[in-house]
């Protein structure tokens, strides 16, 4: 990265440049109204100058018109901005369907991160060009925030939860990653680089990393199995034996539950229904489930949760999104998801 | 101005009206009615509420400012709990990108 | 400057002065309406106040219905309750001191004081065998919590709630007893009658914004799981 | 009527002549100035101690630019420079900036502005400073023993959980501080209301009182909420409740909301007074009635009411639903244009004026440009795509510098330097003032324009250390930093001069309309000889629009 003075930040996303855009034209209408303002206020001072000791202004005139035209042209402007700002915002927050998911917990003070494949790595991150990636961030311990500068993208991680954030990246270099919220001592050692390599550099890169860890599917499945999941989730056999709902699916679903209430099945739920089962029951079942609290780590929860989503077919996609109806996916299925564009190694 | 006195009969009636309705609100709590038990029992609270502050409080015979005051008490509690709950509800619902 | 005229009221005569007029009232209607007006604004601040608390307890409510409504099967209804009606007793007492006030029966001012503050006594006693009762089991939020119904973190997270909220309302109570016991001197000193009592009236709107509170924290808190068993 | 005949007529006493009583020799012992109920003498005492904790505020950041001179954290350690801008926020934001404006130039100006002999409350008045002070003590305490580190935002789980530094005494210093803010707000508004002159009717108010009022509102309606949010961080700390703590499930997020349900209106608490501060300035000093006097009235309402529904923009990035930021991004929109109408407003007002150059208008007149530029940045990350981007980086602490520096602390050194003759009843150098007026005003932009610069590079904030590439305009900001502080040192010197040895000022040294310029200067202790009837609006240097203005039975009393 060049040490000169820069002006302008790296632009390496599939949004950065629309950001630029909105940022430039705010940038505009900013120089032009504080022109505009400090012209009138120049000009006046010099023309209305105070002549002698004892002159008064004016009698004020009345202009209605005027209150209303700087009422109402800066409110369009805003309304406007406001609009496009969304439009960008939304597009910011909602994944490709196509988007391959990463994983990544924030500590004090490091990010760790894991790709599809299993590959684990210390605050760098390598992603292969203009492949859509969707991030799953968790938190250990206090509130984080992954930032981007190049990608123009920015989420905290929250512990207790799990937030997403996407990218793609549009051109291949090494990029700052920083923490931007406040952690405590070491906030600002809480730093990092996005590696974007070429689809073909990227894979040899996960090659010859030496990756013998699992794709994070393969690592939940059998997490699910060493638990003792299975013991009372069926994902595939006979359900009738089952004690316990069948997980088969159910991502992305509308889960009725037995207080009457219904939710959606995303994230956040399969992690509250491992951590505290007992705080949202389905609806027809009883409440047998211990709590997993303190047995798994954060990580181990990213596995579990991934692999519970692909018993859901192409849940990778977008978070939540009511559109996937993937209920009549077939029992057996718990390798699903293989990510397109997933490397030689991946796949075993 | 002179301030308007209430008989002691009639503070005795409302405290009357605030014992019963106390009693009402427990006996409800007893009977299930889903979610209807919350809306049952806060309408209880808030009329008992509107007459500690009328009658106990004044309100009655009190100027329109402190009327208005009281009121934007609750309303701007209201603002507070309203929007912040906006946040729970919608929360984690990421609809489909339209068109795609 | 023609908007200064002379006005027939010279700031330093206060010829016919009120002993209980302070120097920057015009007259005791002023004076009364103001500390009537600020003694409202200050109950909005402390509807704000408590606000805070109520709106943590809706978020979490609606998140965790199952859990509160079991956590909330170990309140005493029965203490709840009752001490319900003596805050609602305590408050006609109260009205009935400036009730007494009003009508310039000095003795009975005093009286009314401190039935209302015994009142508000017997509450906070109530309260402390409440208390104890959740100390004894281990309902108290923190490392010795134990909770042996489902979800007991967020049943820990109810008994942070409660202990809140009803420890600062138990707080207020405190302190309403402590402006009570010092117009009770003053009442019996004679201070107040028909024609200035604000102070007492003052204390009152406060003594009643306390019972609110506390009208709306006991079916939040006591009552929801009542049906659940 | 004129101003004119008001400057002739009380010519400069000869310093010869025993001075006239006003509230400054009304008593020298310190027991007439610590149990003083006279809202004068408060407003005093309040200047000297905003004054320290603005020079211990400015102390940190002093710190924290010297370490943000080289890339690699080299001067002090990380925890230390955390506490540095922890102090700093915290100092600037609770114990100098939100009590600045009301507590000292309100304080003074409101019951005189009104016609009024003294606030409602004089008692509460009084207790306000003390808690004030008491609430600064415990900051103090805590700053001693090694002080906090949480940034000023006390963000859970890190305060609650993380942080080993000072937490709980912080948060009770500022929960403390909290009721000392009330105290002044609930005495503004019944004041406002009940102890009005004769003929003082609300479109008769002057609108520095229209902008306290709003602020007052939004003092009571927001403060409590900050501090019952500050109350359950030390609860939490102290006896483990656990209301926040992710590790029961409790939400983090929802901290946010309680802290910025105050902590948004807090920033137009900083800003509204001094909106106040300028429309005063402005009218004075083009000898001219605010354009749109009505509407700039209405606008400081409309901007307290609004301001109360926008919170959310500050968490954007931080988990809060997608749909619930698109509502506080639109509504955050809405506040800007109130805020709009008041900046064309004065500066429509400046036409046809007759406009002078003194010290107090270049400070007005520089508020105006630097805070359209705060507020223009300001919707500028109110805008949901481009916050995302900038969300806490040093866009950020440009924009609020622009609008909390730019803005309040221009529009109170304004303040100060227009009422400096009516609160001492002394003049200061002027060419001196203009001097510091314009230090200010390029030390401030040198400071934090680089910063708009470094924040959409991607520089987060609450960094100790930066990527090298960064530096120069890093260097850049602690240069201007320095200029900076040799604007606000200036004034120190000349104040302090003229407080002592200043010459003395006539009562109405600018020639400005206005109730407290119609008495003695100093103001004796209840504030008039005579309690003036007022008959037309506060701006009235137009004989004929007195004229228009005034009905024919009030134009009988005179
Ligand atoms: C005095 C204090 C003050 C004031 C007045 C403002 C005013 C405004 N602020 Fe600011 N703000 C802060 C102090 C202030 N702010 C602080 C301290 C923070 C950071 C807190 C922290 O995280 O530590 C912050 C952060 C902050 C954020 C969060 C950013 C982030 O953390 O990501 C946002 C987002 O919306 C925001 C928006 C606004 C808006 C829309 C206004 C509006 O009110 C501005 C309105 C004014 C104008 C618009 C200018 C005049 C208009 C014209 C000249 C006409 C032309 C206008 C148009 C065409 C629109 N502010
Ligand atoms: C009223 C509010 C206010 C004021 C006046 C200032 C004034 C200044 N601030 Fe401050 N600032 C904040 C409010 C304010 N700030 C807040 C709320 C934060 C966020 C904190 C957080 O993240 O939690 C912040 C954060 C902040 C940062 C970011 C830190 C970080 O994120 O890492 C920086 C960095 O440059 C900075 C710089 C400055 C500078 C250079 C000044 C200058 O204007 C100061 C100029 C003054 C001088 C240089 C000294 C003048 C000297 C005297 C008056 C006499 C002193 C007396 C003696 C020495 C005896 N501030
Ligand atoms: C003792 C039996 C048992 C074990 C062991 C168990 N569960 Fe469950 N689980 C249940 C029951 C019963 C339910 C349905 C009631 C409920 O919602 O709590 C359930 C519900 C769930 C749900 C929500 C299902 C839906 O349809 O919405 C998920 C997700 C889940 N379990 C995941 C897991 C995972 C992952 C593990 C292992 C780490 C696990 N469970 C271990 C019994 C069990
Ligand atoms: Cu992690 Cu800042
Ligand atoms: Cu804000």
């Amino acid at each position: 990265m060049s040490k000169s003075l820069p002006f302008f930040p790296d632009a390496a996303s599939s949004v950065a440049r629309e950001v630029d855009l909105l940022f430039l034209s705010w940038a505009v209408i900013s120089v032009f109204f504080t022109l505009l303002i400090a012209g009138a206020i120049i000009y006046f001072m010099v023309k209305f100058r105070r002549r002698h000791e004892d002159q008064v202004g004016e009698p004020e005139r009345a202009a209605l018109a005027l209150e209303i035209a700087w009422s109402a042209i800066p409110l369009l402007i805003c309304l406007a901005m406001f609009g496009w700002g969304t439009r960008v915002f939304f597009s910011m927050y909602r994944p490709p369907a196509d988007a391959v998911e990463y994983w990544s917990v924030g500590k004090q003070w490091m990010w760790k991160f894991q790709h599809p494949e299993g590959q684990r790595e210390i605050n760098n991150l390598h992603v292969p060009v203009g492949q859509s990636i969707k991030l799953n961030l968790q938190s250990e311990d206090v509130i984080h925030s992954f930032y981007v500068p190049a990608f123009r993208v920015k989420q905290d991680a929250v512990p207790g939860r799990q937030t997403t954030v996407w990218f793609r990246a549009t051109k291949p270099g090494v990029y700052h990653m920083f923490c931007t919220e406040y952690c405590g001592a070491e906030h600002s050692q809480m730093i990092g680089s996005v590696i974007v390599m070429e689809q073909g550099d990227y894979e040899s890169w996960l090659a010859a990393g030496g990756n013998t860890a699992q794709p994070m599917t393969a690592s939940g499945a059998d997490l699910f199995q060493s638990l003792a999941c299975s013991t009372c989730h069926r994902v595939q056999g006979d359900q009738r034996l089952a004690q316990a709902p069948n997980l088969v699916g159910i991502f992305g679903r509308q889960q009725k539950l037995s207080d009457g209430r219904t939710v959606i099945a995303d994230e956040s739920y399969i992690r509250e229904s491992i951590l505290n089962p007992q705080a949202k029951i389905v609806a027809g079942w009883q409440p047998l489930m211990p709590t997993f609290q303190g047995q798994v780590t954060e990580e181990q929860l990213s596995q579990l949760i991934a692999y519970v989503k692909s018993l859901s077919g192409d849940g990778g996609g977008a978070a939540g999104g009511g559109s996937n109806q993937a209920g009549d996916t077939a029992g057996g299925q718990t390798d699903a998801q293989t990510p397109q564009t997933a490397g030689p190694a991946s796949e075993s | 101005m002179s301030e308007h006195v209430s008989s002691p009969r009639f503070y005795f009636l409302i405290f009357a009206a605030l014992i019963v309705l106390t009693g009402v609100t427990v006996w409800v709590a007893e009977i299930d009615l889903g979610a209807a038990n919350d809306v049952v029992a806060l309408t209880i609270a808030v009329t008992k509420a509107l007459l500690v502050m009328i009658f106990f409080m004044h309100l009655r015979h009190s100027t329109r400012l402190t009327v208005l005051t009281a009121l934007a008490g609750f309303f701007w509690l209201a603002i507070l709990i309203l929007i912040t709950m906006s946040d729970y509800v919608s929360r984690g619902v990421i609809l489909p990108v339209p068109g795609k | 400057m023609s908007s200064v005229a002379a006005d027939p009221h010279a700031v330093h005569a206060h010829a016919q002065h009120h002993p209980s007029l302070a120097h920057q009232f015009d007259n005791l209607d002023q004076q009364r309406e103001s500390s009537t007006l600020g003694m409202w604004i200050f109950l909005v601040t402390e509807i704000m106040f408590f606000g805070g608390l109520f709106t943590a307890y809706v978020i979490y409510r609606s998140q965790f219905s199952a859990a509160f409504q079991a956590a909330s099967h170990h309140l005493n209804v029965i203490m709840g309750g009752a001490n319900t009606a003596v805050l609602i007793l305590s408050s006609l007492t109260m009205a009935m001191a400036i009730w007494a006030a009003q009508v310039n029966r000095r003795k009975l001012i005093v009286v009314f004081l401190i039935l209302t503050m015994l009142l508000g006594a017997t509450f906070l006693g109530v309260k402390y065998f409440e208390y104890k009762e959740k100390f004894t089991h281990h309902l108290v939020p923190g490392p010795n919590f134990e909770f042996d119904g489902p979800d007991p973190q967020h049943a820990q997270i109810f008994f942070s709630l409660y202990f809140i909220m009803t420890g600062l309302h138990a707080l207020h109570m405190i302190i309403g007893i402590g402006v009570l016991t010092w117009l009770a001197v003053l009442s019996w000193k004679g201070r107040f009658n028909s024609e200035y009592h604000n102070p007492l009236e003052c204390a009152g709107l406060y003594w009643h914004f306390v019972d609110i509170v506390w009208i709306f924290l006991f079916p939040l808190l006591y009552l929801l799981g009542a049906h659940a068993h | 009527m004129d101003y004119t005949t008001e400057a002739t007529t009380f010519k400069s006493p000869p310093v010869t002549a025993p001075e006239r009583p006003n509230y400054l020799n009304a008593g020298y012992t310190l027991r007439s100035w610590l149990l003083t109920l006279d809202h004068k003498r408060i407003a005093i005492l309040y200047l000297i101690s905003v004054s320290i904790f603005f020079a211990l505020g400015s102390l940190f950041a002093m710190m924290v630019r010297l370490e943000l001179l080289t890339p690699s954290g080299d001067l002090l350690q990380p925890d230390t420079y955390n506490r540095m801008f922890t102090m700093h926020g915290i100092i600037m934001v609770f114990f100098f900036l939100i009590p600045a404006i009301p507590a000292v130039l309100g304080n003074f100006l409101l019951p005189i502005m009104i016609g009024a002999k003294d606030l409602a409350f004089p008692k509460l008045n009084l207790a306000s400073w003390y808690v004030y002070n008491l609430g600064g003590a415990f900051t103090l305490w805590a700053l001693i023993h090694g002080g906090v580190d949480t940034g000023w935002t006390f963000y859970t789980p890190f305060s609650t959980t993380y942080s080993n530094t000072h937490v709980i005494a912080v948060a009770l210093g500022v929960f403390i501080n909290g009721f000392s803010t009330i105290f002044t707000g609930l005495n503004f508004i019944v004041t406002v209301h009940r102890m009005r002159a004769p003929g003082m009717t609300w479109f008769r108010l002057p609108l520095f009182i229209w902008s306290m009022y709003a602020t007052s509102l939004i003092i009571v309606l927001g403060t409590p909420v900050i501090a019952i949010t500050l109350l359950l961080v030390a609860a939490e700390r102290l006896l483990h409740l656990g209301i926040f703590d992710p590790k029961l499930g409790g939400d983090p997020v929802l901290f946010q909301h309680l802290f910025w349900f105050y902590s948004h209106p807090a920033v137009y608490i900083m800003i509204l007074p001094a909106m106040g501060v300028i429309s005063e300035l402005v009218a004075a000093f083009s000898r001219k009635r605010i354009f749109g006097y009505r509407i700039v009235a209405f606008a400081s309402i409309a901007i307290a009411v609004l301001g109360f529904l926008v919170w959310g923009h500050h968490m954007f990035v931080s988990g809060q639903s997608i749909y619930a930021a698109t509502v506080f991004s639109v509504l955050s929109m809405l506040v800007a244009i109130p805020s709009a109408v008041k900046v064309f407003n004065w500066t429509a007002t400046l036409y046809e004026g007759s406009v002078s150059y003194e010290t107090p208008m270049l400070y007005a007149l520089g508020f105006i440009g630097l805070f359209t530029i705060g507020g223009l940045t300001g919707v500028m990350v109110a805008t949901l795509g481009f916050d995302v981007h900038v969300h806490d980086t040093y866009f950020i602490v440009a924009h609020f510098h622009y609008v909390m520096v730019g803005g309040t602390i221009m529009a109170y050194l304004g303040g100060l330097h227009y009422w400096w003759p009516k609160m001492t009843g002394r003049l200061y150098n002027s060419f001196l003032s203009r001097i510091s007026a314009m230090l200010v005003f390029v030390g401030f932009n040198l400071t934090f324009f680089p910063q708009f610069i470094l924040g959409y590079l991607g520089m987060p904030r609450r960094y100790w250390a930066y990527p090298p590439e960064f530096q120069v305009l890093n260097v850049l900001s602690s240069a201007g930093a320095s200029v900076l502080g040799l604007g606000f040192i200036l004034p120190l010197c000349y104040f302090g001069y003229s407080l002592f040895k200043g010459r003395r000022s006539i009562d109405n040294p600018w020639g400005a309309v206005g109730l407290e310029w119609d008495t003695t200067s100093p103001p004796p202790t209840f504030n008039f000889d005579v309690i003036p009837v007022v008959t037309h609006g506060p701006y009235e240097y137009n004989p004929e629009q007195v004229h228009r203005v005034t009905h024919p039975e009030e134009a009988a009393v005179v």
